[in-house]
């Protein structure tokens, strides 16, 4: 053929693009691994993160990011022995790519994991960091197969079982006899993790879901057949265990079929308010169940809201809170180890992990008085709150 | 009456399923082309929308025509720069090609507007929210009634427009073919740029259309609506106009009602099991052309 | 590539199969020596499997959409078929006394065997459409077994495995859930290593050019370029169709248990149209039927998103545009005749061939 | 390029009779020729009375004609007659939507073209339908799928049988493209052989499936006179080595009326004549339709 020329053209110029790949993936490892932070200067503790900062998921990524370097930069400007040198990679909440994410912030030294953001790539790269024995913190990962069987893992948020179950013991409590309706996605693993919980323990309470409906990722467009089945079920409560972006779909679905029961969230629900261009008014009355409340009248809530919103012109949401607690926890657990920059990452992770699991305890933006048990789950109250007026309301 | 409900419900998704569709059936129909892009332009015309009658506080109207001017020069610009270079060498290049620009997108709109998702406000809002019949039974949003008369309107006024302009005209002989067309002193080029404008302008409309039904404008907006429309346009006959129409009608009735009366897990599969049967016994779907091979 | 060959001399399908076998037999030792020698970052390492599994996913729908000729966008519904399967059948076989090896090995032939015969029961009636009727109907079995694997759990316990399409299984306290519907597989045993997917591309391999260059293959590309000239020398083009399309689908299937049994987790939500489409740029980006193109393209396009993090947030914009532009480059005509004219005005004089037509045409 | 059939070669034409056992009430023309030696046999090609409509418009009707076994048959006709129309009824391409033709003394009604060819009906194409991605062996190879008749585990795993048959169907391809002395272009992409050499190989191919009956659309088309005499040699060669029947479709008149024995005339998808070469010539039927065509005959 003829072509051949440009075949071969084809042939080095893809064979030389292959090298330059290799090679680059190759010497990024170089300038990675090669400083422990034992150089002379100022020590470093190389904290990695991952979550997804680009695609669907990405808000809870970005808000975590924030969140978190809020904390770092607090926290650099006060200590003297060492540093923090944070960095977050873009794992677009899917778990090959944390894998590869987690493996670029290895070559980068890391020394202590805050993350994964999202629970699917968390229990994929949570794998990685037991073997390797780094400590790992997640902010946000919430489903208990996160912590399971992997004893270097802790979460700053609830777990999905122990939201649902709070949700159903609120609910069954306060609202005696009502009927209650749910809404979840069935592909996530939170939305599902929190409705089993919620319907096991709800219905042990002697209540009785009227109906429940649930949707997969792909649709998330429309809603009007789940509120179609909700309304003529009679619900008078409805509970949506699942993020803010359907639910505000459905709050504005139902508001157009006439149909006006009262929501109750669970900590997804947190940053409806400050959504672009969502009319506050359909949201009022709704409650949820969140760690965190922005217009809370904290002192330390005040001034990382003040802070936040400062840098990024924005209102802080839960996720953002517990970046930043996560950091402070770890920033925390470092020093009352003893813990230096230049210790084995396996003598850090045990230590952590003494530390930890020894009584430690944290009072952060999401909680007061957080403490761990063997299983890396978080001891802290939940607080639930109603929206009146545009804010949240302490119930 | 949830019957009535789910039936209404069906139809206005369908209706801008089938205003998409439209976009895909002339686009393929003029260059033989998958436009992978093309559902990621709605969900920048819904974006200009959203910013016109946010930042700029204009009028809903004049956001639609302003979404409108925008895409058509998106798509113009698209048919330009990523696929004209293309033009004659199969449609695969091109359906790749169509997938990257499909990923500059949603990453660019990623870059410009930000991952957070922003609450559409429906451009109907003015005129309240919902018409109730039979005593509060049964609503019926403004989205949902416009959305269907907007699709009826536009299929008529395309299917005039390619039978009696001149424009339209061209645009059905370079579809049937380029080269003879060519021959008969059509400027093959600027029919087709003229198809994507088209295309593109109706995509902006299915955008805003869309988005005021189901609020949530993300980057991701446009990607699974754009591939339901696809199938859409393939169930009722890639290149029929009334095909796309009927296709996109019966696709949205469809999901809707699987996911009411059968599976809400598995309207998709429902979905597109239907195509399958519909295309096993008409292989080139309901209103399509059957294509024969001169041998 | 020339196609005048003497005698006694290579022919073209050889030639094609050398080169890719050395790819990847030079690639492995390369990548093993200095894995050996400490200087592939982990980053690269943990991508080493994915970009095997790639590879094979790429081969495998080559073997469709280059050497049959036919459009597939459902190609991760096999891999998802191969996954899961692999990792049921690697979950059940846990609790046994088995080596990794064999248990790995059994994994992989049953996620081949059963995405064979998912993709043989989809092939009939996919196979009786012409073009992009064809090709919307391997998108949407692509999206229903995506469907599907939401709905299915699955788990083992001492009385044995069980299967449902809702998530109360009654298993024993003892008994572990394998599939747990749109959650995925959760715990995997992570048995997939580099050395494993090494002989499993060159597997894929083996089967693929050996098929392109034998009876069968011929009649696949025959029924390929021209369907009607294949009926007519009596060819069975639906048989031939079938056959290509039940192989690659086998081989995915290959691929996707290579890939599954590499994380811990697995969602069904990842073997979605984006994955499809993502195997078939590697395709055609490698250039249709050019086994070793695909190969190429299916490691540089894994890796290149993790090359560009340095660019952070553009990073996927300017993947994006990577892909155009090489796009553009490849096949815009004008192009093409430019740089095949300046070629061989500057670096050789015109030799004297029967006559030339396009080459690479899609 | 050398031809490896010499002028001299030339075989004489045959003697044309009249062939009697034909039912008349079928033809619209008084009767049906075989050449003297397939007299004694039931022709190969029983054509009974084929026709069919596409939408109304009736393309072909009441197509009726007998082909020895060993005959060399022509249809001729101006542009849109029908011609090419008759070798996808042939060829099951189409089915009829009346009548029907008999091959080998059994009824083909209902038959695939995959069917077709395996009984024994082989075809060129008027634009040429080669493919094209393959090399030139490759294409002859590709019609030999019957005799190479290993099975799929042979074909990946490249076993005794495979390479025992592959080297069968090797030797034979190259002999099969001598025929046209182009065993030396085995390697080339068929896409890249120039026009004449593609229409060539197109015959090799369709003898690679052993037919009984060959089916040539226009071969000459393209050719220049001294490419058109070496084919009407390679024709009646073809003929005499395979010992089977062709039937051709030709604009070329000194093709046609060169090696054909027995013609039909086609027009407006109806026979209008039948005969030999001499006959034909001076049918006034022909002469009227052909007017102005056979002034381009060369």
């Amino acid at each position: 053929m003829k072509t051949s020329f440009v075949k071969k053209f084809m042939v080095i110029a893809l064979a030389l693009a292959m090298v330059f790949t290799f090679a680059a993936c190759g010497g990024s490892n170089d300038s990675g691994s090669g400083d422990d932070g034992g150089e002379a200067g100022a020590a470093v503790l190389k904290i990695g993160s991952s979550g997804p900062l680009t695609g669907g998921a990405s808000i809870y990524g970005v808000a975590v990011k924030q969140g978190a370097e809020i904390a770092v930069a607090e926290i650099n400007a006060q200590e003297s022995d060492f540093q923090i040198e944070f960095k977050m990679e873009d794992d677009e909440a899917d778990g090959e790519k944390s894998v590869n994410t987690y493996n670029q912030l290895k070559d980068w030294g890391i020394q202590i994991m805050m993350g994964t953001v999202t629970t699917g790539a968390c229990i994929t790269a949570s794998a990685l960091t037991f073997e390797d024995r780094v400590f790992e913190l997640t902010p946000s990962a919430s489903s208990a197969d996160v912590t399971a069987g992997k004893d270097n893992v802790f979460q700053v948020c609830f777990t999905d079982p122990n939201q649902g179950i709070k949700a159903a013991d609120y609910i069954a409590e306060n609202f005696p006899g009502q009927k209650v309706g749910v809404i979840y996605n069935n592909s996530d693993p939170y939305s599902t993790g929190i409705f089993n919980n919620f319907k096991a323990e709800f219905e042990s309470k002697g209540g009785e879901i009227a109906a429940a409906e649930k949707y997969p990722d792909d649709t998330n467009a429309d809603y009007s057949a789940q509120l179609t089945s909700m309304k003529s079920a009679g619900a008078e409560i409805v509970f949506l265990p699942i993020y803010y972006t359907p639910a505000s779909v459905i709050m504005k679905q139902a508001k157009d079929m006439n149909y006006a029961p009262v929501f109750f969230g669970v900590d997804g629900m947190d940053g409806i308010l400050d959504m672009e261009g969502f009319d506050t008014a359909l949201a009022e009355g709704v409650m949820l169940m969140t760690p965190f409340n922005p217009w809370s009248t904290d002192e330390a809530v005040a001034a990382f809201v003040e802070k936040y919103q400062a840098t990024y012109n924005e209102v802080p949401n839960q996720f953002a809170a517990d970046g930043y607690d996560a950091i402070y926890a770890l920033y925390n657990a470092f020093k009352a180890a003893g813990l230096s920059t230049d210790q084995p990452n396996e003598e850090i992770c045990d230590a952590m992990i003494a530390q930890f699991t020894g009584g430690f305890s944290y009072d952060g933006l999401t909680g007061a008085a957080m403490t761990w048990n063997d299983k890396g789950e978080v001891n802290k109250t939940p607080v639930v709150c109603v929206i009146e007026g545009g804010i949240y309301v302490d119930r | 009456m949830i019957f009535l409900t789910n039936l209404i419900n069906g139809l206005s998704l369908g209706s801008v399923y089938a205003i998409i569709a439209l976009g895909y059936t002339m686009v393929y129909g003029i260059s033989k082309m998958l436009n992978f892009a093309h559902g990621d332009v709605i969900m920048v015309g819904a974006y200009i929308s959203f910013c016109a009658t946010m930042y700029l506080n204009l009028p809903a109207w004049v956001s639609v025509i302003l979404a409108m001017i925008v895409c058509t020069a998106l798509g113009i610009l698209i048919e330009g720069l990523a696929y004209r270079p293309l033009r004659g060498t199969g449609s695969l290049a091109v359906l790749i090609t169509a997938i990257g620009v499909s990923y500059f997108l949603q990453n660019a709109a990623l870059l410009i507007w930000g991952s957070a998702p922003k609450v559409f406000t429906s451009i109907f809002s003015a005129l309240g929210s919902s018409i109730s019949l039979f005593g509060g039974e049964l609503t019926v949003t403004w989205e949902a009634l416009f959305t269907l008369v907007a699709a009826v309107i536009i299929m008529i006024g395309m299917t005039l427009f390619t039978g009696q302009t001149k424009v339209g005209k061209a645009m059905r002989a370079v579809s049937e073919d380029n080269g003879a067309a060519q021959l008969m002193g059509i400027n093959v080029n600027s029919t087709i740029s003229m198809t994507f404008a088209i295309g593109s302008a109706l995509a902006a409309i299915a955008g805003v259309l869309l988005c005021s039904s189901y609020p949530a404008l993300m980057p991701t907006t446009g990607a699974m609506p754009g591939i339901k429309a696809f199938t859409a346009a393939v169930f009722g006959g890639i290149g029929s106009i009334p095909g796309a129409m009927l296709g996109g009608i019966l696709i949205g009735v469809i999901e809707i009602f699987g996911r009411a009366y059968i599976s809400s897990e598995l309207s998709d599969a429902i979905v597109f099991g239907v195509l399958i049967i519909v295309l096993l016994v008409k292989p080139s779907g309901l209103l399509g052309k059957k294509i024969t091979e001169k041998v | 590539m020339k196609m005048k060959i003497k005698n006694g001399r290579l022919s073209p399908y050889t030639k094609n199969s050398i080169i890719s076998y050395g790819i990847v037999i030079i690639a492995f030792v390369v990548v093993s020596v200095l894995n050996g020698m400490g200087l592939v970052s982990s980053t690269l390492q943990g991508q080493l499997v994915p970009i095997c599994a790639y590879i094979i996913m790429a081969v495998s729908l080559n073997l469709v959409v280059g050497i049959s000729g036919e459009l597939s966008l459902g190609h991760a519904g096999f891999m998802s078929a191969g996954a899961f399967t692999a990792i049921v059948v690697s979950g059940m076989l846990e609790a046994s006394d088995m080596p990794v090896i064999a248990r790995f090995a059994i994994a992989v032939v049953c996620g081949a065997i059963v995405a064979g015969v998912l993709g043989f029961l989809i092939g009939i009636p996919v196979l009786r459409l012409r073009g992009d009727y064809l090709a919307i109907v391997t998108l949407a079995f692509g999206e229903i077994i995506k469907n599907i694997m939401n709905i299915v759990y699955a788990g083992v316990d001492s009385h044995g495995f069980h299967l449902r399409a809702n998530p109360d299984l009654g298993l024993e306290e003892s008994g572990r859930m394998l599939l747990n519907g749109p959650m995925g597989a959760t715990a995997v045993q992570r048995l997939s290593t580099f050395t494993a997917g090494f002989v499993l591309v060159l597997i894929t391999l083996f089967v693929v050019q050996n098929i392109m260059n034998s009876k069968q293959g011929r009649a696949i590309m025959a029924c390929r370029d021209n369907r009607i000239a294949a009926e007519s020398i009596g060819l069975n083009v639906m048989k031939y169709k079938l056959m290509a399309f039940t192989v690659s689908a086998a081989l995915a299937g290959m691929g996707g248990a290579l890939f599954g049994l590499n994380f811990s987790t697995l969602l069904p939500i990842k073997f979605n149209f984006n994955t499809s489409v993502l195997i078939l740029v590697f395709v055609v980006l490698g250039g249709l039927g050019n086994i070793w193109g695909s190969i190429i393209a299916a490691t540089i396009l894994t890796v290149l998103p993790e090359v560009l993090r340095q660019f952070a947030d553009y990073r996927m914009l300017a993947y994006a545009i990577v892909l155009i532009l090489v796009m553009i480059f490849t096949y815009s005509p004008k192009i093409k005749n430019f740089t095949q004219n300046f070629m061989e005005n500057t670096f050789r004089k015109k030799d004297k061939k029967p006559e030339a037509e396009g080459g690479a045409a899609v | 390029m050398s031809i490896k059939f010499k002028k001299d070669d030339v075989i004489q034409n045959t003697v044309y009779d009249v062939y009697e056992n034909y039912d008349e009430s079928k033809s619209t023309v008084e009767d049906i020729i075989l050449p003297e030696r397939d007299k004694d046999k039931d022709p190969i090609l029983d054509i009974r009375g084929l026709g069919i409509d596409f939408g109304g418009l009736t393309a072909v009707d009441e197509f009726t004609i007998a082909i020895g076994r060993t005959e060399i048959a022509g249809i001729i006709g101006p542009n849109g007659a029908g011609k090419t129309t008759i070798f996808n009824l042939l060829t099951k391409v189409y089915q009829p939507t009346r009548g029907t033709f008999l091959f080998d003394g059994k009824d083909t009604s209902g038959m695939t073209t995959t069917q077709i060819s395996k009984m024994g009906i082989a075809r060129t194409f008027q634009n040429i339908r080669l493919f094209d991605k393959l090399t030139v062996e490759e294409n002859v190879k590709a019609a030999m799928h019957e005799e190479v008749n290993y099975g799929l585990a042979s074909g990946i795993f490249h076993g005794p049988k495979y390479r025992k048959q592959e080297k069968a169907a090797h030797e034979r391809a190259l002999e099969l493209l001598s025929i046209f002395d182009m065993q030396d272009l085995a390697d080339y992409q068929a896409s890249s052989l120039p026009y004449g050499a593609q229409r060539r190989l197109e015959i090799v191919r369709a003898l690679a499936t052993n037919p009984k009956v060959l089916l040539l659309d226009e071969p000459a088309a393209g050719m220049n006179p001294s490419e058109t005499a070496e084919l009407m040699n390679n024709i009646r060669k073809i003929r005499d080595t395979f010992g089977i029947a062709i039937l051709l479709i030709e604009h070329d008149m000194s093709l046609v009326m060169n090696v054909c024995e027995g013609i039909a005339v086609l027009n407006f998808g109806r026979i209008i004549a039948k005969g030999t070469p001499e006959e034909i010539q001076n049918n006034p039927a022909v002469i009227e339709a052909y007017l102005g065509k056979k002034k381009e005959a060369k």
